[in-house]
């Protein structure tokens, strides 16, 4: 019983983590502005590590939980560059 | 002992942090505590403004408040994204003048906002001490002023000035 | 899952190769980028694909070798990373210095008669 | 410490490696001190590459195959990393410091000031070269082959300046994907045997089974196309003589060896893994490499004709001899192979000589030292690395006599030409083609063979033809604005020596090919190889402490 | 699912509950991304995953792990801390930028320089935006 | 010392006296007259004292072994014929030194001339005595190369280059193609040595390898030897100066190649294409440079087509295979040798005395130097055959064989006519020779005033003209026994009768002589007039010159042809080597499987799991998005790149591998950051539609697309295939997972594999990266901003601008504000950051993590800092030396590697132990920890060194910019 139910949970959780993927992809690839594309980038980040989470979930298994540390700890580095980027140009002035 | 231990709080913070990552045990502890002091070392050499806590205890106020109105408008910010068409109409920016200076105290303010759904910090201009946020539900402009000055600034000002 | 993996290894592959054959320095460097992924992902996969048995042990139990995913391609994808960290990052700086010494970013330094 | 002679093995690598990084404490403006140490390590590294090759070869050891292994982390064989030292790596070994401590005394005299962490980039290059000699992983081969190729990065675009940068460009885009190939073949090769250590590979190659054994010459087949980037092969090296030739003269002395470790290990894992099949000779990887290598001869013939640099020419020369060196191991005959190894060695020097030559002809012309200049003063900024630029040593009298006898020697070495050891190099590759006497006696000669004879001698008079047309001008017409070229002492002798190396190839000959058919022999029977590997022991403690087996 | 089968009902209940929230907060942020025209009306949509999303997620490894290990595991929750003080700083950033570049491209839905005034003429901002301001500011003074 | 032993000085002496000459000084030409000429005579007494050991047709033999493997050898042989030509190469030789003494100017560099002409003495005796044909071959080679040196002394002189560069590449050529050909001898034989192979005359000729090796010997022959049609190389080396000519192109050089033939004529000669090749090249060569030889008009060009005439004429004798053909050969070698030698001195003192060699401008020598004119009527006398001199007896012999029947083909038939006919030419030009220069008029218009030149010089002439004279008179008594010893020695058992008295009676070659005497002086006098004034050459033919030929065929093959051939098989450009490296890596790893097929029948398959389709979806999604935008759209490129590696980071994860997982994460973030950097200088790039919309471009994107997708295609099918092959059970991946922590100490057995198992995979990993910053820095140390990206960016500019218009705001503001609450708390993070550094590093041995990934996550810290508040403020606070990190890491590497040797143990073998601590209890502490801090300290270095190298860009280039702003004055 445990197992089913927790079964189709992870499993309907996976599949609307995934969905939301998607639908952050659609925001990269259509844009329109490059802020748009960002935004999709980073919801794609924290999405993903959400799915990261609920995989850990799944396989009862802590060893991944580092990766999902890593995207919430230091994913956004990469974003606050696209996003300084934008604003200012360059990166490091 | 100011040079060793140049931020007290933040080395509990990350001993905690420490504890929560490693697990808990004597010798995480002391591990921790090595690293966690370590660590400031790291952040006093950009030696960064130090906050003046002047009211902790408002803090796990603040906390609670935050949480409730996190969920709360997750809530909303869901309902209207599910319900509302693709434009939605109320969405605007709108202007607050702020008394709180202090950054810290402002950085926060910035988290809650921005860490709320249905809010965004959007402009903050330091010299007139303006800030403008982007609402998702502008329906009711003062209610959101309200409740930037009164339940979050507010409470800011106690703690860190 | 084999199926899908190769799939999307084939089209790392082909838009890297694709992007390789540009013209411009930049996307070269994208391409590059493609194909690392790619091949990185090829390297793991000579392991086989195996869900839930990372290559850690248990301390003191007994171990059996079926029940752990290959660890050795997973070392040489670890080395490969950071082999291709660093040409990146090499090749990024020539391409830069490329572009500042002739002015154009095309693979060739100069840019192609018309 | 406890330095037993079997830690020499790890030396050639250890040493450069802790050297460079030494270097990188000291202030850049502690110059002297800095070509004090890169040269002494160089010189301690030549001594010990001669020793390991005395340890592997005395002249009465000649039947025999001696090898030595050196296990990393004392974990045996065949699961960890291990270098091995046979005849084959220790000739390379010598020969790379004997290429190395020339061009480093040559970069004194000027090009290791035109850019910061020279000498480290140089000896980390050296300890890149030495490991991909020595080691018996295959993966652990990649990761040298980067750490060498890193280095040549650094090497080339040393000093920087648009024909590097342009250069260094198409170099490292090319040698990326060589890099990538490389991965993908390693893969593969894994994921069939199960292994990566070379010995193992070359046990359980022969027992693959059918379906897998489909996947492992695909595998070999894109590690091959890899290693035929690096050694140069005909379609896939135009980029080798633009690199060559843009390269600073003393990178481009020691690169001399860089194409050769393609040909390495071409020959070293071909033979190891396939030289047990019988058809090998006949498959077609093997005439791949013939026909690819007389391809390679060919393009490298017309580029010698058709360059109008000496530095493109050079870059050619070394397309020649790496086609001559891959038909060679596509023949897959032990004569050939000793012939081979001999000729690597001769025109391996001989290239590096003429790198250095060119750029001390060159500065008559100033063309090398004006593109630097540009550099420098394009970007504002003063650079405290060229303020000093005094003399080192004394400017040699009779300038154009010491040079244009050397260029001489160069072009009499490179078209193979008697009396230096170009001539001996070419011979005995010939002589192994029609091998007399004996087996030989075949009324019925190949046509591949007469290809590659009348290539062998058309190259060798395309260089001859092109380089006494660029002598001649340089030397002999001199246009009367040229200025008397500045050379430095510490310049022409490394070149000289380099020179000198060859007329001692030539008249050691006999020992030298003694000694290269006792390479040769090994390489294609390499059971003793393989066995001395596999059964090598981790060495037991002296303290209790786990130990495996 | 290795240790599924031996949690206790209320814990699968709770462990449930939690993912299907942030699960489902996550795909409505999501959606709300995609779906919102408006770049400022987007970058409200993902603070639902990055907030209970990451929350309800989190919570739900906890109780798993806590439950299966027999010992508070609350690692997860360092990630939501992160997540909470990470993502205003992308946010901000982003639409400061967005900002900025509407403004340069007079892009009249944003709001203008000085909030404090009302937004200028639409012929004033056909000029260069740089005396705009300019002009703006001294008139204040 | 032995007898044998004594070859080797011959040899020897020359060389060292050359390398002894070399190091003179200048302008000591006594000194090196002295050496060259004690090295000579020193030589020849020593070849003259050889003569017994030889005579009673034994032959010297001595040996050293040089590369027996390959059946060359030091071996050198002297027999009669040997003999013969040392003693030509030797006493010709002091002759020339000693004319040269006199003949060259104070103002050349003589040390450089004797260097050469001794060493040219040396290799030319090397070449006659060795007994090894590569030896020979080798020596061959070198008399071309000193020959080019010698030719080409006088540099300064345009024709001097190019006659010697023709030489040597038409020598050089030859020997090339000689050596080859010997090698195919070798290869008959079983060996080089000349014993052996003059031994297997008959094997060689019914090999079928015979023929190659006959045209590759001959091409080395007639090359040398100027035959036709390589011979135009000679007349051009007429540059140099009169004594070279004298003597290697009389009596050493051009006749290597006849005496080769000779050496090699027991074992080649005789067959019909032997008669064939050589009997053609020598008759065309001595009827066609006889009649060349008469329209010259430069003394020595006149001669030097004599010389080819001549040595035609041995060819021919040679060619026709009867060993009395050989006899006159050989005699006829020794006395062209010597009135040829003769005749160039003496036009070289003409030359020098009267200042020109024009026979146009040269006349009525004789009153000024009638003994000199006396001495080179006497040896053109010889030249044309006149009877009582040397050429005579030779000539005669020749006649006389050309009667013979050879192969009785046409070519036979027409040798006597060919004969007289070169006969009647050879008196012709003779005639012209002393006619022209010695009578006639006085000239009037000369450079100089011609007299005597010193008798020291004419020495030479005077000796070799009495040598004409007696041999011409009395051969028998003097040449004959040396005669008959070379003979001997070529011919062996073959040896025919012959004798040497000049009168045989009247018989046909008689009359052959006369005729052509006669009708060589007729032709003379019906020319005269029109030599008199005629252009250089042959009437017709002046502008067929073999130069003009060589020359135009140089530049076509050589230049025209490789040119077009470089440029058509190879390509400077990248894109099309990329093509052609993907394209040869496609077909090689496809190539295995079009013999065997692939097999799809057994795979090994799991599950789809939808949630990973999707992900794979996204993933290619990306890959296709960022290869469709990466040319105008950089920056989605970038964000698409960067969904690719996240999609390829939950595929790590996915499959088992959290370290890959976690380190590509962190690399991607890294990555990412870093060409965002680089960004900054690329050019702008708008769409462009009609951009390169034309058919070609279009052809080369579907190549190139079709190339994308056999490559991808390629890669899907072998990563299917290998995914779903059944695994191995013999990996070594079991010795790995069941030792990682019982001998590794750890339990993450990837992380045991990088410090442990394979350390030293790591230890070359973190050396690369190491290199590339250090390159990175190094790099850019020396950029240089293209013109367009110099300016700070737009955004700054106006943001500044916006600051600077308010008097409000000071510049700078406005940033300020913008990054007040992100830098705020990004800064706090730092310690964060840091703490999560030392937990990745310090459980990386049991759990996913490692100093890689602890290295990153700190430079990403350092980076962070960077961000938020500009390279100026972090760094006027954080004291990073990135460098001394690189440096510090890889030393604590490579000492925690070397630490084992102190117990005995090979570089980087690890040590563990569970140490007790209090309060802590048991704590595994393994030195691959120290290795792993060495990997973080690297990482950390090499990382920030590389960003920060990008960053300070901006900082350099702003200094510029201000500093070019103060030289230009304000911008506007
Ligand atoms: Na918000
Ligand atoms: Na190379």
């Amino acid at each position: 019983m445990s197992a089913t139910i927790l079964f189709w949970a992870v499993t309907t959780a996976q599949i609307a983590l995934g969905i939301a993927m998607v639908l952050a992809l659609a925001r990269m690839i259509s844009g329109p502005r490059a802020q748009d594309r960002v935004l999709g980038l980073d919801t794609l980040y924290n999405n993903s590590m959400l799915l990261m989470l609920v995989f850990g979930i799944r396989t009862g298994n802590s060893l991944y939980f580092e990766i999902s540390l890593i995207i919430g700890a230091l994913g956004f580095v990469a974003t606050v560059a696209l996003a300084k980027f934008l604003m200012r140009g360059e990166v490091i002035e | 002992m100011n040079r060793l231990f140049p931020y007290p709080l933040l080395i509990i913070l990350l001993i905690i942090t420490w504890l929560m990552l490693a697990g808990f045990s004597v010798g995480q502890f002391l591990l921790g505590t090595l690293t966690a002091i370590i660590a400031t070392w790291g952040l006093a050499a950009l030696h960064p403004a130090k906050p003046r806590l002047r009211r902790w205890d408002l803090l796990p106020r603040l906390f609670a408040i935050v949480f409730y109105d996190i969920v709360r408008s997750n809530i909303a910010v869901a309902g209207i994204i599910l319900h509302g068409g693709r434009k939605v109409g109320k969405s605007g920016f709108m202007t607050i003048p702020l008394d709180l200076r202090d950054p810290m105290g402002l950085a926060i303010l910035a988290i809650i906002i921005t860490g709320t759904p249905g809010t965004a910090w959007i402009d903050y201009n330091s010299a007139r001490n303006i800030l403008i946020l982007h609402v998702f539900d502008l329906v009711d402009e003062t209610a959101w002023l309200n409740l930037i000055k009164n339940r979050y600034e507010y409470l800011l000002q106690e703690i860190f000035e | 899952m084999e199926l899908v993996l190769s799939l999307g290894i084939g089209i790392l592959v082909g838009s890297g190769v694709w992007l390789l054959l540009r013209p411009r320095t930049y996307q070269v460097i994208i391409g590059l980028g493609l194909v690392s992924y790619a091949v990185n992902l090829f390297i793991f996969s000579m392991g086989r694909l195996v869900t839930d048995k990372p290559p850690v042990t248990q301390a003191g139990a007994q171990i059996d070798p079926t029940t752990f995913a290959d660890p050795i391609p997973q070392a040489l994808v670890l080395t490969a990373i950071v082999i291709g960290f660093a040409t990146t990052a090499l090749f990024l700086v020539v391409l830069l210095a490329s572009r500042g010494l002739t002015g154009t970013d095309h693979v060739d330094g100069k840019e192609p008669d018309r | 410490m406890n330095l037993s002679p079997e830690h020499l093995v790890i030396a050639p690598v250890l040493i450069p490696f802790i050297a460079g990084v030494l270097l990188l404490f000291l202030d850049d403006r502690a110059r002297h001190v800095k070509a004090f140490v890169s040269v002494l390590s160089t010189i301690v590294l030549l001594v010990i590459s001669i020793l390991l090759l005395c340890i592997v070869h005395t002249d009465n050891s000649a039947n025999e195959d001696r090898i030595a292994v050196y296990l990393l982390g004392n974990w045996p064989p065949p699961f960890a990393i291990n270098l091995v030292l046979d005849r084959l790596s220790s000739m390379m070994l010598v020969l790379t410091a004997m290429l190395a401590l020339p061009s480093l005394v040559f970069s004194l005299g000027r090009w290791h000031k035109a850019g910061v962490h020279f000498h480290t980039l140089f000896l980390l290059l050296l300890m890149g070269l030495n490991g991909a000699f020595l080691t018996g992983d295959l993966f652990n081969l990649f990761v040298f082959f980067e750490v060498m190729l890193a280095a040549s990065y650094g090497l080339v675009l040393h000093g920087s300046g648009l024909l590097r940068v342009k250069a260094g460009l198409h170099y490292i885009a090319i040698n990326l994907v060589a890099s990538l190939l490389f991965l993908i073949g390693v893969a593969l090769i894994y994921s069939v045997t199960g292994t990566l250590n070379m010995a193992d590979l070359a046990i359980r190659i022969p027992q693959i089974n059918e379906a897998n054994r489909t996947m492992l010459e695909s595998g070999a087949a894109i590690l091959s196309v890899a290693f035929l980037i690096k050694a140069g092969m005909w379609p896939l090296n135009f980029w080798l003589p633009t690199t060559y030739a843009a390269a600073p003269a003393p990178s481009a002395a020691i690169f001399a060896i860089m194409s050769k470790v393609g040909i390495y290990v071409l020959l070293r894992l071909s033979l190891l893994f396939f030289g047990s099949d019988p058809g090998f000779p006949e498959s077609l990887g093997a005439q791949i490499l013939l026909y690819g290598g007389l391809a390679t001869i060919s393009f490298g013939t017309v580029g010698v004709l058709a360059s109008q640099t000496p530095g493109r020419f050079a870059g050619f020369s070394v397309l020649i001899s790496s086609g001559t060196l891959l038909a060679s191991i596509g023949l897959v005959q032990t004569e050939v192979t000793a012939g081979a190894l001999f000729y690597l060695a001769s025109s391996t020097l001989a290239i590096s000589a003429l790198f250095m030559l060119i750029e001390l002809v060159e500065r008559g012309q100033n063309m090398a030292a004006s593109v630097l200049a540009v550099t420098m003063e394009a970007f504002g900024y003063d650079d405290e690395e060229t303020e000093n630029e005094e003399i080192i040593g004394v400017a040699i009298p009779r300038t154009i006599a010491v040079l244009g006898t050397c260029f001489a020697a160069c072009t009499i070495l490179l078209a193979g030409l008697p009396p230096l050891s170009g001539f001996i190099a070419k011979f005995v590759i010939l002589n192994a083609l029609f091998s007399p006497g004996e087996s030989g006696q075949m009324h019925f000669i190949p046509a591949t063979l007469w290809w590659f004879l009348a290539l062998l001698i058309f190259s060798g008079l395309a260089t001859l033809i092109a380089m006494s047309r660029s002598g001649i001008r340089t030397f002999w017409a001199p246009p009367v604005d040229t200025a008397l070229p500045r050379v430095l002492l510490i310049e022409i002798v490394p070149v000289a020596a380099l020179l000198c190396m060859t007329l001692v190839l030539t008249i050691q000959a006999g020992p030298v090919m003694r000694f290269m058919e006792a390479t040769a022999n090994s390489l294609h029977a390499p059971r003793p190889y393989i066995e001395g590997v596999m059964k090598t022991q981790s060495a037991v403690l002296p303290q209790p402490m786990e130990t495996t087996e | 699912m290795n240790h599924a089968a031996d949690l206790p009902i209320w814990a699968t209940l709770l462990i449930a509950l939690f993912l299907l929230i942030g699960a489902g907060l996550t795909l409505v942020g999501s959606f709300g991304l995609y779906h919102l025209r408006s770049f400022y009306d987007r970058i409200h949509a993902p603070t639902l995953g990055t907030s209970w999303g990451t929350a309800g997620i989190a919570i739900a490894s906890v109780i798993y792990f806590s439950v299966v290990e027999s010992q508070l595991v609350l690692h997860q929750l360092l990630i939501g801390v992160f997540v909470m003080a990470t993502t205003p700083v992308t946010l901000i950033l982003l639409s400061r930028a967005a900002l900025y570049r509407d403004r340069t491209e007079n892009n009249r839905d944003v709001p203008p320089l000085h909030p404090l005034r009302n937004l200028p003429q639409a012929s004033e901002l056909e000029q260069d935006s740089m005396a705009t301001h300019k002009n703006a500011g001294e008139e204040q003074k | 010392m032995n007898s044998e032993d004594l070859l080797y000085f011959l040899i020897a002496l020359p060389f060292a006296g050359s390398a002894l000459a070399a190091i003179l000084p200048a302008n000591a030409r006594n000194t090196e007259a002295w050496l060259a000429g004690s090295v000579m005579i020193a030589a020849f007494i020593i070849a003259a004292g050889l003569y017994p050991f030889i005579s009673e047709g034994e032959a010297l033999r001595n040996e050293i072994e040089w590369l027996p493997g390959s059946g060359l050898n030091f071996t050198l042989r002297m027999d009669g014929f040997a003999w013969m030509f040392s003693m030509l190469i030797t006493g010709i030789g002091f002759l020339v030194v000693l004319y040269a003494r006199y003949y060259m100017s104070p103002r050349d560099p003589v040390p450089r001339f004797f260097s050469f002409l001794l060493a040219f003495a040396g290799a030319m005796q090397g070449m006659v005595i060795a007994g090894n044909l590569i030896l020979l071959a080798i020596f061959w080679e070198l008399t071309s190369i000193f020959s080019f040196l010698l030719i080409g002394y006088w540099h300064h002189n345009a024709a001097a280059r190019e006659g010697a560069r023709m030489s040597l590449i038409i020598t050089g050529t030859g020997g090339l193609c000689l050596l080859a050909g010997l090698i195919l001898v070798g290869h008959i034989v079983g060996s080089y040595d000349l014993d052996s192979v003059l031994a297997a005359g008959d094997r060689i000729r019914e090999h079928a390898l015979y023929v190659p090796a006959l045209v590759l010997i001959l091409l080395g022959a007639l090359t040398k030897s100027a035959q036709f049609p390589f011979h135009f190389w000679l007349p051009n080396a007429m540059t140099a100066p009169t004594p070279v000519s004298a003597y290697l192109h009389s009596a050493t050089m051009v006749k290597a190649g006849v005496f080769l033939l000779t050496r090699l004529w027991p074992v080649l000669s005789g067959t019909d294409e032997w008669f064939f090749i050589l009997g053609l090249a020598g008759m065309s060569t001595l009827l066609l440079s006889a009649y060349f030889a008469i329209f010259q008009q430069d003394l020595k060009g006149l001669l030097a087509y004599s010389t080819i005439s001549h040595l035609g004429l041995i060819t021919t004798l040679l060619s026709l295979g009867s060993p009395l053909a050989a006899v006159a050969a050989i005699f006829h070698m020794m006395n062209h040798a010597t009135f040829k030698a003769s005749l160039f001195m003496a036009a070289g003192i003409i030359d020098h005395e009267a200042g020109t060699r024009d026979m146009r401008k040269l006349s009525g020598l004789f009153s000024y130097m009638p003994i000199t004119a006396t001495l080179a009527m006497v040896a053109s006398a010889a030249m044309a055959g006149v009877p009582l001199l040397n050429g005579f007896l030779s000539k005669e012999m020749f006649f006389a064989e050309t009667l013979g029947q050879h192969s009785g083909s046409v070519l036979d038939g027409m040798l006597p006519y060919v004969a007289t006919i070169a006969g009647a030419f050879a008196v012709t030009y003779s005639v012209r020779f002393i006619h022209t220069v010695f009578f006639g008029e006085k000239a009037r218009d000369l450079p100089r005033e011609p007299h005597e030149p010193p008798h020291w010089m004419r020495l030479p002439i005077e000796f070799l003209v009495l040598a004409c004279l007696i041999v011409g008179i009395i051969p028998g008594m003097t040449v004959g026994p040396y005669l008959h010893t070379a003979v001997t020695s070529v011919l062996g058992e073959h040896t025919p009768q012959y004798s040497l008295a000049i009168w045989h009676g009247i018989n046909t070659p008689l009359i052959m002589s006369v005729t052509a005497l006669i009708g060589g002086v007729l032709l003379y006098l019906a020319l005269k007039n029109y030599l008199a004034r005629c252009e250089d050459g042959p009437p017709g033919l002046s502008h067929l010159k073999g130069q003009h030929i060589f020359d135009r065929m140089l530049v076509t093959l050589s230049w025209r042809w490789a040119r077009w051939l470089e440029e058509s098989f190879g390509t400077h450009r990248l894109q099309p080597q990329l093509f052609l490296v993907m394209l040869t890596a496609l077909i090689a790893g496809s190539w295995p499987f079009f013999g065997a097929g692939i097999d799809f029948s057994s795979p090994i398959l799991t599950g789809i799991d939808p949630v990973f389709a999707i992900l794979w979806g996204i993933g290619v999604a990306c890959a296709l998005g960022a290869a469709y935008q990466a040319k105008y759209h950089r920056l989605a490129a970038l964000i698409l790149m960067g969904g690719a590696g996240l999609v390829t980071c939950i595929t790590f994860v996915w499959f088992s591998a959290p370290d890959l997982a976690v380190t590509q994460l962190l690399v991607e973030i890294v990555t990412t950051v870093l060409i965002l950097l680089g960004l900054r200088w690329l050019p702008k790039r708008v769409a462009q539609i009609d951009n390169a919309s034309t058919p070609v471009a279009w052809t080369r994107r579907f190549r190139d697309l079709m190339l994308a997708v056999g490559c991808g295609g390629g890669m899907a099918l072998i990563a299917y295939k290998a995914m779903t092959n059944a695994p191995l059970s013999d990996s070594i991946a079991r010795f790995f997972l069941e030792r990682a922590h019982s001998e590794g100490g750890g339990n993450n057995v990837v992380n045991v594999i990088l410090v442990d198992f394979r350390g030293f995979d790591t230890f070359g990993e973190i050396t690369v990266l190491g290199i590339v910053a250090l390159t990175v820095y190094a790099l850019l140390r020396r950029f240089r901003p293209a013109p367009d990206s110099i300016d700070i960016p737009e955004q700054q500019r106006r943001q500044n601008a916006f600051d600077d218009n308010h008097p409000d705001r000071s510049i700078g503001e406005t940033v300020h504000d913008y990054l007040m609450v992100p830098s705020i708390v990004m800064q706090w993070m730092f310690p964060f950051i840091i703490l999560l550094a030392v937990y990745f590093f310090l459980r990386g041995h049991d759990l996913p993590g490692g100093g890689f990934a602890a290295g990153i996550t700190l430079a990403i810290g350092i980076l962070l800092q960077y961000l938020a508040s500009g390279t100026r403020w972090v760094e006027d606070r954080l004291y990073i030396r990135p460098v001394r990190w690189i440096g510090s890491g890889l030393l604590l590497a490579v000492l925690t590697g070397v630490g084992s040797w102190l117990f005995g143990f090979p570089f980087l073998t690890s040590h563990f132990d569970h140490l007790e601590i209090p309060l802590i209890g048991e704590l595994p502490v393994a030195t691959a920890l120290f290795f792993d801090l060495g990997v973080l300290l690297l990482v950390v270095g090499a990382t920030a060194l590389m960003l920060i190298a990008i960053a300070h860009q901006s900082l350099r280039s702003y200094r510029t910019r201000s500093a070019d702003t103060e030289k230009t004055g304000e911008e506007d």
